[in-house]
């Protein structure tokens, strides 16, 4: 009775909270006083050093989000790992044999590596860029988890931390290069935009599937814990 | 900065630096303990005489910086402070030397100690701050420092007087907490003045002005355990000795109550005081406080828990004094601050040394003690003898201004609370007394030991004794300058001065 | 016209998805009908002219997310199962107990 | 100069958050030294920079204001930047010699911390509101990922609770980023107060006020969203608990309090201000309450953080619409409460630390005899009480008078009420535990006995809470310091 | 009204599913599923609104591009936080079935 | 001389209070004790040495203290000066009991108090003296430390307080009143101060309770008998006079006639005079007697104060008087009660002489001619002649002072006749005797050389009664002698009845 209750009332507050929700954005929709940000942009695109927009934002107007964003996975990717306390991560049950998976491995593995590799050399003027690419890598390695490929890399050892490190650090160095010549910090020394996100772009994609990867494949399988504080152990 | 604007700093930074040190010494550092506390305290004493001898000829010591945004940390040596700062120093070391001797092969000697430096720089900074706001600071740094003391036997009871102290102090200190801010947000930062900053002040504010005096009188009247305010005090006794006469005499009771006279002297003014109708009520309040203490002491067993209700019943005697509004009963007063001090550390000291010689805690313990510990006894019965006002120890010359004091503002009623006081008092010391010379022994002493040729410790021993002598000389010596009777006159004087 | 039509069915199949997928009572089903609702959301941001979000909603939010979460299902199992093994659970309470 | 500053303020978490993910954690702790080291001094210079010259805003990427991200360096935060270099160092080195570096997962606290330091940096000098989310998220994650670190069920438990409410938390503040952008086009803080200057306010955007307060308070555990702190702070190793209670719940209360000063005069209103102080005193009251009942000593710490979460929202209703003055001092008074909270907390939490090891019990009726034992330590965590119960000279003190100031100024007189209550209940829950620990129970002489380094880290901490009641003019000066105007927009 | 406001309005109702997920579901995993759907909620509103304004606007679709990153982050982390929660506790909420007083994170 | 008098003065107060310092080793009573009689003598110097007048001054203390000395005081100081000393002979053979040193330390500070506040004239000084005298004087009396001394000291103290109390208010209210800390300030202001009766009524009361006013008495025959006996002699010979003394310098003699308080100290005296004769004659014990004696006596100089209140203008001549009987009842009242502690010699003629030398005193106190007695007891009757006094009861006075003659003697043979039943041979240790001896000496012979001064009242040569005044003092003395017979008939008859 009081779960109903409770149900009905959480109900009544989400779908209140829709509809104040809504109303404010009717409102803000009908009142469109505002600055233009996207002209601002327009303005600005050809000093980015890339064409297309996005990128443009994520990796040069606004490239201290997309670091601490970086930053924001390689945490994801350390906590996971941290949870993973063996040195292998061999799941035996995940060993399978069955020939459909390995058939749409052989196909669709190097399938997806182009995938990856387009999408991460369109995103400088098309859509497309680090994350996407990094996303489809990462899906490959998933595919390849699955079937059972063992992925030695993917232990907790040094080489998975390089590999989580990579794109990170290569992002930082680069934000800090411009504060040497004496300027603000991420940006890029003049001229260096264009080939300075790029190698930016192709480390990131890279780093961005070893996280995710890492997230997939750092399920807990064994029963090491720490004690808790103050328990007598 | 000058010589005068460090010596309060320094008069308070040597207690904290010994509280420190003391902390940082490993416990079983005896020898270097006992050098660094007494060093401290006698250094201290001469920092204050200094500035005593300083202030009598008008120097003006003091320091202050901002500390917040309006609000100033201000310490300042007027007469009034010395008056205190005197009594701490003097009794601190003492109350040292007794302590030694006193917690001698007990634990925790390092917190003890640390703590107790820790309580007379709190007392220390209660007595040189400047204003209300500083005051507060020690205030309650000295609600801090003095739980562990009175807790520091550790057993379920002392525990819970603890707690109960705390209940009431830290009450205490959060609605003077309040009325300072509330005073402070009406009036600004109010440094202590002679003749208070509210003579004439705007009539809007009257009401405000009288809800914030009946909250700093509320608060400050915890730790100067004004009825009903005062139930913590008996509870605090089961706190060692050295502890109960630094609570009793020194530190606690005195800060509430020198708080009061910093209130109605420096802060409102005597003249705003009685004007906003305020004196009249403390003072019945400080008299039904007297009387009834006094009542409820008769009926105590237990020696300390006697005197407790004593100190409840004399510490209102200096918030009488004060609220008479007049000069001759305020020097009666504040001089009780001192003459109070003086005596009640005598009688615990001597309860210490009963109960550590010969295990006694209940009066009815007490036959024929006087013969087993004649220099306890002695100083024991002196003390008494002053609180009941006997002349010519320091309670007659309290009692003698006071009543003196309060016929010249045509107050007789004081009279009889003096006198009724005095029954009372005469009343449950007297018994005792009697039990200390006239009784016979009854039988072997609860718990008793033996040290050498004196009939207790000589830590233990002169302690006592000097300040039972101190007893009968600033009574019998009043008139002198430098008297603690002189100097409340020249406090006085001050005050009334325009 | 038709563009309303198709931008109005395709917010209600995302409402209609989003629903299911928490109201389902089978969870390895939520989590299928979830990867729907994010190719759904692909869609929604091409029709919003966000082709790059589309594409990493695709890869990311349908796709991996996706995975995960079936992985984790096949693992947990669903809320039976959890019963069951609740007596093995070292159960203490350290939390907020009002 | 100050270029450098910013880059090496920026720059050194990260690159050390990199640096110590590729080592083990004995080295982790050593380049962790280094580390601190160098962010104490960049800290320092920064805030002697501001406290001499004013503040500034810094371009991120060379890119200013509405397309790019500028950082807002302003005397409060770079206060904040250095409270959290104090803070942070003093955890790590504690950290450092506290948790057991045998435990290979131990060499991802490194990292995790580092990132979290970032993240706080991020926070304090963040100007654009979606770069504070990120921040935010940084921070989030890098926490949740401290708190679980090796954990067992319990503390999983109590971070997968840390981690939705965070998550839902910076979702409701992204929403409201999501409707300010829409009805300002902007993300600057200091553009959209430019706007809002210039126009007269709509209905719109005034829920998008709310819901980024809203979710903050989530994350800031204001009651009655509290409930996922206590099992996180209570379980997660000592110093992971200090820099969550000392540092992290301040980051989001932080960015509210930005955002409340910034826009509450124009978007909010009477009743919510209100409504915001009001369940301030209720996380004050209640918090402390339910301090008083816990039987773990470091849930006892971690319900005080609740309550003393509690005072940081009077904020609210004691600057809107009263004078510029008694806004002023209330503001000052919050940012002192943060600060003397933060390094309290800490001491406190480490002090806890110091005694749960020695005991071998995080009881807290196991505590007794432990006054002869660790005194140091007790002491530590005495001291910092004294700045929880916001007793004199502690920071505490100054920040509660501040605010009892602001309130009767205001005739709010109702907020001083709770500000004594909740410092008499504080005084509660805080002599408990000092009761348990002066008792006198002769059977337990079973004591470890810490290395001297860990007892001297909280004493410090500790210390400077207390001490700050004396400098406190002098650090309210930088705070209040004003901006060099041609870096706004 | 155009179809970004529609999208706007509709990512206002999925936040108010997501949440009523979040607050009301017990299971760890579907209150993850109900994180993601208010977040896409959010992203939609994101991009939706200030689009309904000027058109298509690549400041927020980065700002969306960023927000899913993270919030596959989370999730990521999520699961396996949760699946070692499951792996030692054998429950898959945080009260048990029991008990659900507490049905939300809160 | 004039130099050495403060100094003595102040060696005199000082010399007993040394006793306490001394009591602090524990080996040295022996020598206390055999000191106890020398403690008096410097005020025994002063007091006959010196001439009136001097002033010793001393600013710091109290509330600034100033010590003098005039005709009266010097009287009073003679007195107990000289009953300290022999009380302290006598004592010296008389103490051979546990608890020396304690009472050596009471007697010391009692003698201190007693000393002090016939000096004093300030305010402070004279009510500290008076205060340390009362509170040390508990010591001697519970000194036996029997239940019955016990409950005795009770009562003294209970009493003793409530008297300090109405002391200490009294003196509060007049000092606020003269606005001055000095005693002989008092007395003018007082006169005209608007709360004079309350003060007069405080005073009185007060100092009655030392003085043994009837019904501030009760403690007076309970104290008396149960303390040791030099101790008695000193309570009831010379501490009573300090209230006395009190009254003398506080109230405003001289200054206004108080008619009202005047009539209620006579009818207070009268009574006390024959109440406590009556009251005294039913006791059996010898001590228990002459405490009653003491308040008959002291209602006798409360007769005479009431009568000195009324009249101001004649009672600089009462002072006198009041002054002289003060003398001899405190010599001869000492004496009576030494010789409550002797033992009969073997010897027959040892006997009677010993005897007689009881007997003297006592019937000095009754009047005899050639005694001390019968200069007083005429002094009085012609202070308190009828037709000098300006006095609603003036007339009933005469009567009175017969009927307090009649008690008196009563009272001696009562106490002789107990003391008969009680006093057993033996040998007295000679400082014992010595002490005797030396009090009977003092109140028979000495007394003639004291400087008291009645001249106008009696007729020279002093000691010698005229001869129509022989016969007024012995017809009571014989009225009362038959009184005793009948009383003795009728209790042999009663006896023999019995057996």
């Amino acid at each position: 009775m009081i779960r109903a209750l409770r149900t009905c009332f959480i109900a009544l507050a989400c779908i209140a909270f829709s509809a104040v929700l809504g109303a404010s954005i009717w409102v803000i929709a009908g009142d469109p006083g505002q600055g233009n940000l996207s002209q601002l942009l327009s303005e600005n695109m050809s000093r980015s050093g890339v064409e297309h927009p996005v990128t443009a934002v994520l990796l040069n107007f606004r490239s201290y989000d997309t670091l601490l964003e970086i930053g924001v996975l390689v945490i994801a990717g350390i906590a996971g790992i941290s949870m993973s306390k063996t040195t292998s991560l061999e799941d035996p049950e995940l060993r399978t044999s069955d020939p459909l998976l390995y058939a749409l491995q052989r196909w669709f593995i190097p399938l997806m590596l182009v995938l990856a590799g387009y999408l991460l050399w369109a995103g400088a003027d098309r859509p497309g860029g680090a994350f996407q690419a990094g996303a489809v890598l990462a899906a490959t390695g998933v595919l390849m988890r699955l079937g059972g490929i063992p992925m030695e890399f993917l232990r907790p050892g040094l080489l998975l931390r390089l590999g989580l490190a990579l794109g990170f650090s290569v992002f930082l160095l680069a934000a800090v290069v411009s504060v040497i010549g004496g300027d603000a910090f991420l940006a890029y020394p003049p001229g260096m935009a264009k080939p300075l996100i790029l190698v930016i772009e192709s480390v990131l994609t890279l780093s961005i599937a070893m996280v995710l990867l890492a997230l997939f494949v750092s399920a807990p399988v064994n029963d090491a814990e720490d004690p808790e504080e103050g328990d007598p152990s | 900065m000058t010589l005068e604007q460090w010596l309060p700093v320094f008069a308070l930074m040597i207690s904290l630096a010994a509280s420190l040190v003391i902390f940082a010494l490993p416990e079983t550092g005896y020898v270097r303990r006992t050098s660094v506390n007494l060093g401290a305290a006698v250094l201290k004493l001469v920092v204050v005489i200094v500035m005593v001898w300083g202030v009598f000829h008008g120097v003006n010591y003091g320091v202050s910086f901002t500390m917040l945004p309006g609000v100033t940390f201000v310490l300042r040596a007027d007469a009034l402070s010395m008056m205190f700062a005197g009594l701490s120093a003097v009794l601190w070391l003492l109350t040292t030397i007794y302590a030694v001797g006193y917690l001698e092969d007990s634990p925790n000697r390092r917190r003890f100690f640390g703590f107790f430096s820790l309580c007379v720089a709190s007392t220390m900074g209660i007595a040189l701050a400047g204003n209300l706001f500083t005051f507060f600071l020690f205030y309650e740094m000295l609600t801090l420092s003095t739980y562990p003391l009175v807790v520091h036997r550790g057993t379920e009871k002392a525990l819970r007087a603890g707690r109960t102290y705390l209940i009431y102090t830290l009450t205490g200190g959060a609605v003077l907490l309040f009325a300072i801010a509330w005073l402070h947000s009406l009036a600004g930062d109010l440094s202590f003045r002679d003749g208070g900053h509210f003579v004439d002040a705007d009539p809007d504010i009257h009401r405000s002005l009288i809800l914030i005096f009946i909250l700093l009188v509320a608060g400050l009247g915890v730790k100067a355990a004004l009825f009903p305010l005062h139930g913590w005090l008996p509870q605090a006794m089961v706190a060692p000795a050295p502890v109960s006469a630094l609570l009793h005499a020194v530190a606690v009771v005195k800060a509430g109550a020198f708080g009061i006279v910093r209130v109605v002297y420096d802060v409102y003014g005597v003249e705003a005081s009685s004007a906003l109708g305020l004196l009249a009520p403390l003072s019945w309040l400080a008299a039904f406080t007297i009387l009834y203490a006094s009542t409820r002491a008769l009926w105590q067993v237990d020696l300390k828990r006697r005197l407790a209700f004593s100190t409840i019943s004399q510490v209102s005697y200096i918030i009488l004094g004060i609220a008479l509004a007049g000069p001759l009963a305020a020097v009666g007063g504040l001089v009780h601050l001192l003459h109070q001090g003086i005596m009640k550390i005598t009688l615990f000291f001597c309860a210490g040394n009963y109960a550590e010689t010969l295990g006694i805690h209940r009066i009815d313990e007490m036959d024929g003690a006087g013969q087993r510990m004649p220099g306890t006894s002695v100083a024991f019965t002196i003390g008494a003898f002053g609180m009941i006002g006997a002349p010519p120890l320091a309670g007659f010359i309290t009692k003698w201004v006071m009543g003196s004091g309060a016929l010249a503002v045509n107050m007789d009623w004081v009279i009889l609370v003096l006198v009724g006081s005095s029954l009372l008092n005469a009343a449950y010391f007297l018994p005792i007394v009697h039990r200390l010379w006239f009784r016979e022994v009854k039988g072997a002493w609860p718990e008793e030991r033996h040290w050498g040729r004196l009939e207790t410790s000589p830590w233990l021993f002169w302690p006592p004794l000097l300040t039972a002598v101190v007893t009968v000389v600033i009574g019998v010596l009043a008139s002198l300058p430098f008297s603690p009777l002189s100097w409340a006159e020249l406090i006085v004087l001050r005050e009334y001065a325009p | 016209m038709t563009d309303w039509l198709l931008d109005g069915l395709l917010v209600f199949a995302l409402l209609a998805t989003a629903a299911s997928a928490l109201l389902s009572r089978d969870l390895f089903r939520a989590v299928v009908v979830f990867i729907a609702f994010g190719l759904l959301m692909a869609v929604a941001w091409v029709r919003l002219q966000a082709p790059d979000i589309a594409l990493a909603e695709a890869a990311i939010g349908a796709g991996l997310t996706g995975v995960l979460l079936l992985d984790a299902v096949s693992h947990l199992g669903n809320k039976r199962q959890t019963a069951l093994r609740q007596t093995r659970g070292s159960h203490r309470q350290g939390s907020d107990q009002s | 100069m100050t270029l450098w500053l910013m880059a090496g303020l920026l720059f050194t978490p990260l690159a050390w958050a990199v640096l110590t993910l590729l080592t083990d954690f004995v080295w982790g702790r050593r380049v962790t030294w280094v580390g601190i080291l160098v962010q104490v001094f960049v800290s320092l210079g920064l805030w002697l920079t501001v406290a001499q010259n004013g503040g500034f805003y810094y371009d991120l990427g060379g890119w200013g204001a509405p397309l790019g991200i500028e950082l807002r360096v302003d005397g409060l935060a770079v206060t904040f930047v250095l409270l959290t270099a104090a803070v942070a160092s003093a955890c790590g080195l504690h950290a450092g010699v506290y948790i057991d570096r045998h435990k290979s997962w131990h060499r991802y606290f490194w990292p995790l911390f580092w990132f979290l330091w970032s993240g706080l940096n991020a926070v304090w000098l963040g100007g654009d509101l979606f770069n504070l989310y990120v921040g935010l998220e940084l921070i989030s994650l890098s926490a949740v990922g401290l708190v679980a670190l090796g954990g067992n069920a319990n503390a999983l438990r109590a971070s997968i609770r840390y981690l939705l409410a965070a998550l839902l938390g910076s979702l409701a503040y992204l929403l409201g980023v999501a409707l300010i952008y829409g009805q300002f086009g902007t993300l600057s803080i200091a553009g959209v107060v430019l706007w809002l200057d210039s126009h007269s306010a709509s209905a719109g955007p005034g829920l998008a006020l709310a819901l980024m307060v809203t979710g903050l308070a989530l994350k800031t555990a204001l009651f009655p969203l509290h409930r996922w702190l206590p099992p996180a702070h209570g379980i997660a190793k000592s110093p992971v608990s200090a820099l969550l209670s000392a540092l992290v719940v301040k980051a989001s209360f932080y960015i509210a309090a930005r955002l409340w000063l910034a826009f509450g005069e124009s978007l909010g209103n009477q009743a919510a201000a209100q409504a915001v102080g009001f369940m301030g005193s209720a996380a004050v009251i209640w918090g402390s309450w339910l301090a008083c009942k816990q039987v773990q000593l470091k849930q006892v710490v971690a319900y005080s953080s609740v309550a003393q979460i509690g005072y940081l929202f009077l904020l609210f209703p004691l600057t809107y619409s009263v004078s510029d003055s008694i806004s002023l001092q209330a503001q000052q008074g919050i940012t002192l409460q943060v600060i003397s909270h933060a390094l309290a907390k800490a001491a406190m939490f480490l002090a806890a630390g110091n005694l749960i090891l020695s005991v071998g019990s995080s009881r807290v009726d196991a505590l007794a005899g432990v006054s002869r034992f660790l005194p140091f330590s007790l002491f530590s965590f005495g001291l910092a009480g004294v700045s929880l119960m916001s007793l004199p000279p502690s920071g505490g003190f100054a920040a509660k008078w501040l605010l009892l100031q602001a309130s009767l100024g205001s005739g709010q007189w109702w907020w001083a009420l709770v500000l004594l209550a909740g410092g008499l209940l504080s005084a509660a829950y805080l002599f408990r535990i000092y009761r348990a620990s002066f008792a006198e129970i002769p059977e337990t002489d079973q004591f470890f006995h810490p290395s001297k380094s860990l007892e001297v880290i909280p004493m410090v901490l500790a210390l400077m809470a207390l001490g700050l009641g004396f400098v406190s003019e002098q650090v309210l000066s930088v705070m209040a310091l004003p901006f060099a105007e041609e870096g706004a927009p | 009204m155009t179809p970004s406001l529609l999208y706007a309005m509709a990512g206002a109702v999925l936040c108010g599913i997501g949440l009523f997920g979040l607050l009301r579901l017990s299971h760890l995993l579907r209150k993850l599923l109900a994180f993601n759907i208010m977040g896409s909620g959010v992203f939609l509103i994101m991009v939706g609104l200030p689009q309904h304004h000027v058109g298509p606007d690549p400041v927020p679709q980065a700002l969306v591009l960023t927000g899913i990153v993270v919030a596959i982050a989370a999730t990521a982390l999520a699961v396996v936080l949760i699946r070692r929660y499951y792996h030692q506790s054998g429950m898959a909420s945080l009260e048990g079935e029991a008990d659900s007083r507490e049905g939300g994170p809160l | 001389m004039m130099v050495a008098e403060p100094g003595l003065a102040v060696l005199a107060v000082c010399l007993p209070l040394l006793y306490p310092v001394m009591a602090l080793r524990a080996n040295w009573h022996r020598a206390m004790c055999f000191a106890l009689p020398l403690l008096p003598l410097p005020a025994f110097f002063l007091a006959v040495s010196s001439d009136s007048g001097w002033q010793l001054e001393l600013p710091w203390l109290l509330n600034g203290g100033l010590w003098a000395m005039d005709d009266l005081r010097r009287l009073f100081l003679l007195l107990t000066a000289v009953l300290w000393t022999v009380a302290g002979v006598y004592a010296v053979g008389y103490l051979a009991l546990p608890h020396m040193r304690r009472f050596c330390v009471c007697w010391g500070l009692t003698l201190a108090g007693n000393l002090g506040l016939t000096m004093a004239v300030d305010i402070g000084s004279f009510y500290s003296f008076f205060a340390l005298m009362t509170f040390a004087g508990y010591g001697l009396i519970v000194h036996e430390g029997t239940k019955e001394a016990h409950y005795a000291g009770r009562v003294y103290m209970a009493m003793a307080v409530l008297g300090e109390m109405s002391i200490l208010a009294g003196l509060l209210l007049a000092a606020s009143a003269a606005d001055s800390q000095l005693l002989t300030d008092l007395p003018t202001a007082l006169a005209r101060a608007p709360q004079r009766d309350l003060i007069v009524a405080l005073l009185i009361a007060g100092f009655g309770v030392k003085a043994g006013l009837p019904l501030l008495h009760f403690w007076l025959p309970l104290a008396h008998p149960v303390a040791p006996t030099p101790a008695s002699a000193v309570l009831s010979g010379a501490m009573i006079k300090a209230g006395l003394l009190g009254w003398l310098v506080t109230l405003p003699f001289g200054e206004v006639a108080l008619s009202g308080w005047g009539a209620s100290m006579v009818i207070a005296g009268a009574v006390g005079a024959i109440g406590a004769a009556i009251l005294g004659v039913l006791q059996h014990r010898p001590k228990a007697v002459l405490a009653y004696s003491s308040i008959s006596q002291m209602g006798l100089m409360v007769l005479m104060l009431g009568a000195a209140l009324a009249d101001p203008e004649r009672a600089p001549v009462l002072f006198s008087v009041i002054g002289l009987y003060a003398l001899h009842h405190g010599l001869a009242k000492g004496s009576l009660f030494l010789s409550a502690g002797v033992s009969l010699p073997a010897g027959r003629m040892g006997q009677v002489v010993t005897w007689i030398l009881i007997a003297l005193p006592g019937l000095s106190l009754a009047g005899l001619p050639f005694t001390s007695g019968a200069l007083a007891k005429l002094a009085m009757k012609a202070g308190l002649a009828e037709d000098s006094l300006d006095f609603a009861l003036a007339g009933y006075l005469p009567p009175l002072m017969t009927a307090g003659a009649i008690a008196t003697l009563l009272l001696v043979l009562r106490y002789l006749w107990t003391l008969s039943a009680k006093l057993e041979t033996g040998h007295n240790p000679p400082m014992l005797l010595a002490g005797w001896l030396a009090a009977v000496t003092a109140s028979l012979i000495a007394f003639w050389w004291m400087p008291w001064d009645v001249a106008g009242l009696v007729k020279a040569p002093v000691w010698l009664p005229a001869s129509y005044q022989v016969w007024a003092l012995v017809w009571p003395m014989l009225i009362s002698l038959a009184l005793a017979g009948l009383a003795l008939l009728v209790n042999q008859k009663r006896s023999s009845a019995r057996s």
